[in-house]
């Protein structure tokens, strides 16, 4: 049987493909079309090169969801990085265009179905996704 | 653009090569970080069709007719797509200049409403005052009289945003404009509406409360148009009382009259002005009750005035999660022990 | 949006089948309508290719593994502009939300400006003022006193657009405040600047012209805060001459003291004040000069003083094609023959 | 030796086909790329539809461009049609939602090199436009 759950550390920038090649299988296992493994492989790029570029050293923590009701994927980044100032700020659409910490958030909002985040200054950054099948 | 593109073939084929012959992840990469660079320097879609044919011809240049053709159909389809992204671009320029704008006027308006709170013996006073966006449709002011009486304004002008900046400026010069000090907060509220309804249309209006705290016999005068109720707090019963008062809100009739209301201030009693920005908080979705907007100011009733109305503020920030919908403005007089 | 893609697989498909086989024009004729469809579901980029992939394969069970693999490349290289895409439906509903409260403003702005222009024995006056964009940044009023003198202003603020309107609405109820009638024009600006320069910031400024015109001796007595020089038209002489004045700009300092001018206006003479707006058309690229903002009202002199102004601002209107880049206001005094 | 240019009525629907038909013939044999003769022909079918939607009936006419300086398509097309009355409006983006007269001008604008309208209200419509091999 395969994991219900898998964890990637990202430490150099090598650990970014490897994230989204466990991504992209889990979601190929669950059943997800070729599309959605895209988006899902993509929205896991910018968070593992989130982690890499600003935080250093983090994780990535994938979960299989299949219960009676629903089906899909959970992906929690956490890192202990810098943090983000003003998360209002970073999830606004063309701030992207400044390039810098957080600036792919938007874009993994919309990849994903679920987007949670949550930061500290000076502690870290936890963002909390989903994406189910449909 | 052209030669973006031409320089970038190379680099595309080749990575579409490892992908065609592992299916490797590591190209999958490859080709995101590109197409993120093509999108910055305006790549359309159907170029990147066109480009993707270019390298599939290279790559075999067997390829059948049916794949070939079945290639220009799809970049025909990417056309619109393309005229779509130029949408964008052209779209957030003039966002950008828009909000420069409104930050220019939001700086004027920091300028035009900077009022000192007044220090008095006796009384401590604090005010806070923060926007819903950039530009504020609140307003407070504090005017100190030759005679040590302070006059406090609060006001609300209905709606946000640029519309309610400028209502708001109009308010601010018409008091500027008045010999403050003379005048009863009820016969200010009567000059302001008049004014109000004179250069404002009809479904445009305003809310205040004025008052006039004099040191010499501890009583607050007010008077209020429309306004959304205050709180007195008796220190000696410590109990919490709304500050219920009738009068229309500014700009509704031309020719209104105001009451005057009054109350003595004790040693430590306290009277609390607020906008509705403050009361129609919402917790989770539903509007909070007036009992709730009274706990964190009972929570934080020993601090000074201004250390109050600031963690009252962080209080209702956190409890709506941050996301303010209103201008929220408060203001709190703490007659001194 | 699943379903939309479902029905629309198999119209896909057809086409694709018939160009492939014929090169049709009319397939592809088939696929734009088709496209712009998709784009109005909000369809992403990612997903026509996806379409388009599967559509290959039914059509093609034998398609190459080769062809299979570069379009699920293909389809990852479309994942950014998916994103992209879905960007504009936030900022086009941004956009939307900030121009209802610009019109909403702007509306204000008509209510709050309007001044009547005054009737007078003996004296013709035309006023137009037509902002560059939606609000305007430029200001003029009217008074009459109750000894048939006429006050007039013309203002501009620095700028445009939003801050340029707050800073306007300044000027309005601060002139409001004033019993003109009895104060000198320099006088009213000099009251004015101290306005201005308490409550803008430095680099903000508005220049003006106050003017009172006495139908008792028929002088019009003037000072300017460094605006735009206006003309005076001597009739006996059939000339023309600028109108020099001295004085500094409202708000660049605390202290101004300003100077009265005055002209005497004899049966057909005018006096033709504006703002920068008007002289700084621009005639195909270059600025037109002083002499040619007078062509117009040269050639329409012999008209009323309202259809003067109106048919000099159509004239430049068509002279720079329709495109205003600053707020336009002109006045003309025309002392009756 | 090929036609210097064309000239294609506008009535029925199946014109537009026509249209876009000589338009992409034409650009093919001046050497544009496959991705300008589809924006060519997009282009063509935005202005030919305008024709047979609001106008009933008018024309494109196409003629080469091949001087010295410059070689390229030179479209245009002109109707008898009602005329828009704010051509402003219809320029700017977002109109384009509304689907009515002129909604795919800002479009055509954005395909071709350049693009001059002139309106009259109950006269008719003359949009110019030109696209230069590059
Ligand atoms: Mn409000
Ligand atoms: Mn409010
Ligand atoms: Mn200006
Ligand atoms: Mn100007």
């Amino acid at each position: 049987m395969k994991p219900q759950s898998s964890c990637v550390r990202i430490q150099k920038e090598w650990d970014i493909v490897g994230a989204r090649h466990v991504a992209r299988d889990m979601a190929k296992e669950l059943g997800f079309g070729i599309v959605d493994q895209a988006r899902i492989a993509t929205a896991v790029s910018e968070l593992a090169r989130n982690i890499y570029l600003y935080a250093k050293s983090g994780q990535i923590i994938f979960e299989k969801i299949d219960t009676m009701e629903s089906k899909g994927l959970s992906i929690i980044a956490i890192d202990s990085g810098p943090g983000i100032a003003d998360i209002g700020q970073v999830m606004q659409d063309g701030y992207s265009t400044s390039g810098g910490l957080g600036a792919g958030l938007p874009g993994v909002k919309r990849l994903m179905d679920e987007f949670v985040i949550q930061s500290e200054m000076g502690k870290g950054t936890k963002i909390t996704t989903k994406k189910l099948v449909r | 653009m052209g030669e973006v593109i031409n320089s970038s073939i190379e680099g595309y084929k080749d990575l579409l090569k490892s992908f065609i012959e592992t299916q490797d992840e590591r190209s999958l990469y490859g080709v995101e970080m590109m197409s993120k660079s093509f999108l910055k320097n305006n790549i359309l879609p159907e170029e990147i069709v066109d480009m993707h044919i270019q390298a599939l011809e290279e790559l075999y240049p067997e390829l059948s007719q049916e794949v070939k053709h079945s290639m220009n159909f799809l970049l025909e389809a990417m056309i619109s797509y393309g005229i779509k992204q130029q949408e964008i671009q052209s779209l957030k320029e003039k966002q950008f200049a828009i909000q420069s704008e409104i930050s220019v006027a939001a700086k004027m308006q920091n300028t035009l409403l900077k009022t000192e709170i007044p220090q008095a013996k006796g009384i401590d006073i604090g005010a806070i005052s923060v926007p819903a966006h950039q530009l504020n449709g609140d307003y407070y002011h504090f005017v100190k009289g030759k005679d040590d009486t302070i006059g406090l304004a609060i006001a609300d002008v209905i709606g946000k945003g640029i519309p309610a900046a400028l209502s708001m400026s109009m308010i601010k010069y018409a008091i500027d404009s008045y010999p403050e000090e003379s005048m009863k907060p009820n016969v200010i509220l009567e000059n302001l509406n008049r004014v109000v309804e004179r250069n404002v249309d009809p479904n445009m209006f305003i809310t205040m409360i004025y008052a006039q705290y004099s040191p010499r016999d501890n009583k607050l005068r007010f008077s209020s148009a429309g306004h959304e109720p205050g709180f007195y707090y008796n220190a000696k019963e410590n109990k919490f009382t709304e500050l219920k008062t009738k009068g229309l809100a500014l700009g509704v009739l031309g020719n209104v009259q105001y009451q005057e209301y009054m109350l003595e201030m004790k040693p430590g009693d306290m009277v609390i002005f607020l906008t509705d920005g403050v009361t129609e908080t919402k917790d989770q979705g539903r509007f909070i009750e007036t009992q709730e907007v009274l706990d964190p100011i009972k929570k934080y009733k020993d601090l000074s005035a201004q250390e109050m109305v600031e963690h009252v503020f962080k209080y209702f920030e956190q409890l709506q999660d941050f996301k303010r919908r209103d201008d929220f403005t408060l203001i709190i007089l703490k007659k001194e022990v």
